[in-house]
């Protein structure tokens, strides 16, 4: 009984009538809050690959030149809207949401450094890994064009039959070996550290 | 006694009340329920075995997609794992912003939880008052992390972002409307004569039964089990929580314990922000190698993260324990054995809180 | 001492690119070569001495005996087969052919067993074929159909096809497209965006749906062809069509499975089909490093690229009663001279056992499973290491083999020009 | 254009029977869903309702990466769907298998290797006024002269 009254004094509450009557579903808006996919902002990409390093999806995110210009493409069905490349790159190139001005306003930065490890019983030799790298081709254009490494500058080259790291502190730790190695023997191991007020 | 016709009673994989697929094969002897049992493997992904050889932030969007309606806590547990192998300690404010963040995804998570136990008795008008006002509790979420479900907010050493001074604001005004309305609803659950028919001494689960099968959450709370792992936490000390707990063990009390712990997750998120301080929300620090064990309170109970490092902060091995998988066994084998009636069926395993993606991941 | 731009010895991508390092006349180092061309380069064993049976014995031999020997065992031949050739150059290839016209000899390599099914396709519809650099620079789809690249031809991707910058493709990373044909989820297929999984000996009819799909009649194509989904198949043939230019590798998924040289046939024809809409080549993915070299020397010498026949006193090609498989099998030859290859670990169990119950002589440098069916082995220079020469890569460039190392030991055309000055004596000698 | 088929035209997109089905998903799309049915948003307004039931629906929401239980099952649940009839993945995972696109998964993603999917939502999870508006875009469109185009 005493749940009558109770329905009956929630049906007549004055707001439940008004809103009976002039039921209407607020149009349908995205807050300006909301994390969605990255887009450019007009800053200018140094393919530091920073994004491409800390993206969680796979093949989300990529750094590619069109007519001569960087700049990173979102793959949407891909990307999960973590916001993390946001975070991350150095030049403020993408943003979303609030992110890019919370982080600039808190001074937050996602640094890494890398450790590239290659499984010798599994390596062909192939070279896949050595001319896929971003930073590799833009150190040593004769692997870009021909797979051929002349340079000892570049991050890793064929070597001895094998995949040989000459210059680890030159990685990006932007996967693109990983993906690229058919029989998953190298193994970027990327350690992220979270900080905020700029170097320390 | 004589035997009547005994039917096997298929509910699933795909029905209208469940949120997830999964089967529950019942015995029955007319509409009374001789005994249960709950197939799975419908959403099995794998996700422990592509986490290994990851880094943290791969492994904690894997964490966090463990479970879509529980995602925050997953976040949580799992960055709280690695940062206790590395020494790390996140800053004043992150703690507290990190259990503010927890308990606005235990209210929505309580709330869907009993939007969907009002949908399974039809009692759809209290239904859809719960989902609306989870809404607002996901506009919060959204207004703090910038996404709804999956928020990515807890990092090593801190959190994502900030919560400023009109943010915080917000949350207040929401908090109090959410309480305002709660208590409305609640009494409305609470008075319904039929409401009360439907889930007043049915799916019981007595206090030796949920001790011995090992059942968490509000589950085991409402059988008047005192196991909330908040009360280990530090942060939660701090706040000076304590658990809710509640002796009826029917279908009744769950709901009603989630309810409770719903008011309780506004009082412990205004007491955080009464108590959070300016001062950073990151502090840096990378993983390194070891091992642990580390749990903490889901919304349907106990969170355990197994797992091991290596120097590059890999996560080389990692088992996960959910909360759903001791309580689905316990739905199957104590509450919905006697149910007098097969329409019972669903509103007993829904009143447990199943979460089929958790248990499978 | 540095050697720049070496060719690599060992499959038919003959990178010549490879760097060496030398000291003391002896490999030290290698640079930018696969696993497969370095252990070659820096493999240690070999045979020193030419060997000899006696009396169900190896003993040690002179070159001079160990070459009469075999010169009175092709002279007194009736039906000699002279195989092998694919491991040697140019130059050594053109005495093993007048060897052959010489003495009535029946010449095979090792084409035979591998893409003997894809000359006679492209002998039967024509060759749509180019250069592995137009497929660097221009390509932006390339297929590999039953082949694996990465254990077989592994700079083949990073050197020639996927990875490399092409002058008129602007970015490799996206704008080149992998599809992978196989029986089995192969290595290569890790990295391709399209895996199509065929069942085994269902090449015919994935090649046959898509030759459908290109002309527009999807309608005819069932729900599933050789294990395939239509719906993956359109998506392929979508991509085909879309590509600016096309480049299809086969392997010997293709030629040695059901169907043989249908298959190839087939394939070649999707490409003349897709040439109707765009720019499409098809290649062979040639195994040895001069397989095709053999081709090449014999066509021009005798007509023919493969299993020639000089019985008659003339060449003689009839794949599949000249074949060096088919004329084993039927116990034809009574003396056999294998050069640079190694029958003994590749041929069906029959056909070694006629190797080695006629009079057998191997030409190589090391000891390898044919040894064991020999009467006689002579050890020679390692081509490409230790003599020059003349190396037709996978494509038909001719590319001139290196010599990095001095020795002692005479190359394969020395000894086989002796072995043909020696039966001309015995002839002479009556 | 017939007037019965204008008809027809205008009461399909009025009115969607939708059922959905989770293949392998964290469940965050599927509340997401699930949200659309709540008093903010409203779906039944827009003549949208959620059957779950796949014999009256017209729409066929998939979630999830594909688990390997789906095999055998999904095909002939949308074999059970009327016409005319399309299937609309939402979130990542029937389109790319987002995060568990791995090599050791044991998802096998994308859906439409398995069934034709008509549209697809990415997002991880899409916003549930992204789910509504693109559902209420595709309505007019798929349905239209359905009887003239199926032949």
């Amino acid at each position: 009984m005493l749940s009558f009254i109770y329905y009956i004094r929630e049906f007549l509450r004055p707001k439940w009538i008004t809103t009976f009557f002039t039921a209407r579903t607020p149009p349908l808006t995205t807050p300006p809050y909301f994390r969605d996919f990255p887009e450019l902002t007009d800053k200018e990409c140094t393919h530091c690959l920073a994004c491409m390093m800390i993206c969680p999806a796979p093949e989300a995110i990529i750094v590619t030149q069109h007519e001569g210009v960087w700049r990173p493409e979102i793959t949407k069905g891909h990307c999960i809207r973590c916001g993390l490349c946001i975070e991350a790159c150095p030049e403020d190139v993408l943003a979303s949401g609030r992110i890019l001005a919370y982080k600039k306003e808190e001074e937050l930065t996602l640094q890494g450094t890398f450790h590239i490890e290659i499984n010798q019983s599994t390596c062909m030799g192939c070279g896949n890994c050595s001319v896929a790298c971003p930073v590799n081709r833009e150190i040593d254009p004769a692997l870009r064009s021909s797979g051929t490494s002349t340079s000892d500058e570049v991050i890793m080259r064929i070597d001895t039959g094998q995949n040989k790291v000459l210059h680890e502190e030159k990685c990006t730790g932007c996967k693109t070996c990983e993906d690229n190695c058919s029989n998953k023997a190298i193994r970027v191991a990327r350690v992220v550290e979270a900080l905020q007020g700029g170097e320390e | 006694m004589k035997k009547t016709v005994d039917v096997s009673l298929p509910v699933g994989p795909m029905h209208p009340c469940f949120k997830e697929p999964c089967r529950i094969k019942c015995e029955t002897r007319g509409e009374y329920v001789l005994s249960a049992e709950v197939e799975l493997g419908y959403v099995k992904k794998g996700i422990e075995r592509i986490m290994r050889g990851r880094p943290w932030q791969e492994v904690m969007f894997l964490a966090e997609r463990v479970c879509g309606i529980c995602s925050v806590i997953h976040n949580f547990v799992f960055i709280e794992a690695v940062e206790n192998i590395s020494g790390i300690v996140p800053t004043e404010r992150a703690a507290f912003l990190r259990v503010i963040v927890n308990e606005l995804d235990r209210m929505q998570s309580h709330l869907l939880a009993n939007y969907s136990y009002c949908y399974t008795i039809e009692h759809e008008t209290l239904a859809m008052y719960l989902l609306n006002l989870r809404e607002t509790v996901m506009d919060q979420l959204e207004l703090i992390t910038g996404a709804r479900v999956t928020c990515a907010y807890i990092i090593p050493g801190g959190v994502r972002s900030d919560l400023s001074a009109e943010d915080a604001e917000r949350l207040r005004s929401a908090l109090d409307h959410i309480d305002a309305e709660l208590s409305r609803f609640i009494r409305i659950f609470e008075t319904g004569p039929l409401i009360a028919l439907r889930s007043k001494g049915v799916g019981i689960l007595t206090k030796e039964a949920a001790i011995e099968a090992h059942a968490v959450g509000p589950t085991a709370r409402a059988s008047g089990i005192d196991n909330d792992q908040r009360s280990t936490h530090p942060t939660y000390k701090a706040l000076g929580f304590s658990p809710i707990i509640r002796q009826e063990a029917d279908n009744y009390a769950r709901i009603m314990v989630r309810f409770e712990e719903v008011f309780q997750s506004t009082g412990l998120i205004r007491s955080a922000l009464a108590a959070l301080k300016e001062g950073p929300i990151r502090g840096g620090g990378t993983i390194k190698a070891g091992s642990i064990k580390y749990r903490n309170e889901a919304p349907r109970g106990e969170l355990l993260y197994e797992l091991t490092t290596d120097d590059y902060g890999r996560i080389l091995e990692i088992a996960i324990q959910t909360p759903s998988i001791p309580n689905i066994q316990v739905c199957a084998h104590e509450m919905l054995i006697d149910a007098q009636s097969a329409a019972d069926i669903t509103s007993i395993f829904i009143s447990s809180d199943p979460c089929i993606a958790c248990t499978e991941r | 001492m540095d050697i720049k731009d070496v060719p690599c010895p060992f499959c038919g991508c003959l990178c010549d690119d490879v760097k060496i390092q030398i000291e003391d006349n002896r490999i030290t180092g290698v640079e930018n070569c696969c696993t497969l061309g370095n252990a070659k380069f820096l493999s240690k064993s070999r045979l020193q001495h030419p060997i000899m049976r006696k009396d169900g014995k190896w003993v040690e031999v002179s070159y001079e005996e160990a070459i009469d020997e075999t010169a009175r065992i092709l002279s007194d031949a009736v039906r000699p087969l002279l195989y092998g050739w694919s491991g040697t150059v140019g130059e050594a290839q053109v005495v093993g052919v007048h060897l052959a016209e010489e003495i009535g000899a029946l010449i095979d390599s090792t084409t035979s067993v591998c893409h003997n099914p894809s000359i006679l396709a492209i002998q039967e519809v024509g060759h749509p074929g180019c250069t592995l650099g137009q497929v660097k620079n221009r390509a932006d789809l390339v297929i590999y159909w039953g082949c694996n690249p990465i254990e077989a031809h592994p700079r083949h991707m990073s050197r020639y096809t996927t990875y490399a910058d092409g002058y008129f493709i602007d970015n490799t990373a996206t704008d080149r497209k992998v599809i992978v044909v196989d029986i089995r989820r192969s290595d290569g297929a890790k990295v391709a965006d399209e895996f199509i999984q065929v069942k085994p000996g269902g090449d015919y009819l994935v090649l046959s749906a898509l030759r459908a799909m290109v002309r527009g009649k999807s309608d005819v194509v069932p729900d599933s062809v050789a294990g395939v989904k239509k719906v993956q198949l359109q998506r392929v043939a979508d991509l085909m069509m879309k590509a600016k230019f096309g480049a299809v590798f086969f392997g010997l998924g293709v030629t040695m499975s059901r169907g043989k040289y249908k298959n190839v046939r087939n394939a070649i024809e999707l490409v003349s089909e897709l040439n109707r809409k765009t720019k499409f080549t098809i290649s062979a993915m040639r195994g040895h490093f001069n397989v095709y070299g053999f081709n090449e020397v014999l066509t021009w010498m005798a007509g023919y690229p493969f299993a020639v026949d000089f019985s008659r006193g003339i060449a003689f090609y009839n794949p599949g009663e000249t074949s060096v498989i088919d004329l084993l099998e039927k116990k034809e030859p009574d003396a056999c001279l294998v050069v640079a290859s190694d029958p003994g670990a590749h041929f069906p169990k029959s056909t070694i056992e006629h190797i080695a119950a006629i009079p057998t002589v191997q030409i190589d440098p090391c000891v390898n499973a044919t040894t064991a069916l020999c009467q006689v082995q002579i050890p020679v220079a390692i081509t490409g290491i230790e003599s020059a020469g003349t190396a037709y890569r996978m494509d038909g460039v001719p590319i001139r083999m290196k010599k990095v190392l001095e020795t002692d030991f005479p190359t394969d055309q020395e000894i086989l020009e002796r072995i043909v000055t020696r039966i001309r004596e015995m002839r002479a000698d009556g | 254009m017939s007037m019965l088929q204008y008809l027809k035209n205008t009461v399909r997109s009025r009115s969607i029977h939708v059922a959905y089905v989770n293949v392998g998903s964290c469940n965050g799309c599927d509340i997401e869903i699930l949200a659309c049915l709540s008093p903010r948003y409203d779906i039944e307004q827009y003549g949208i309702y959620v059957h779950n039931n796949p014999r009256e629906a017209d729409v066929l929401l998939i979630t999830g990466a594909f688990s390997s239980q789906w095999e055998d099952k999904l095909k002939p649940l949308w074999d059970k769907i009327p016409h005319p009839k399309v299937a609309v993945a939402i979130g990542n995972c029937p389109i790319s298998g987002c995060v568990f696109n791995r090599p050791e998964t044991l998802v096998d993603p994308p859906v439409s290797k398995h069934i034709p999917i008509a549209a697809e939502i990415p997002g991880c999870p899409p916003r549930p006024t992204e789910i509504i508006s693109t559902i209420l875009s595709l309505a007019p469109i798929i349905f239209k002269d359905y009887e003239e185009t199926k032949k």
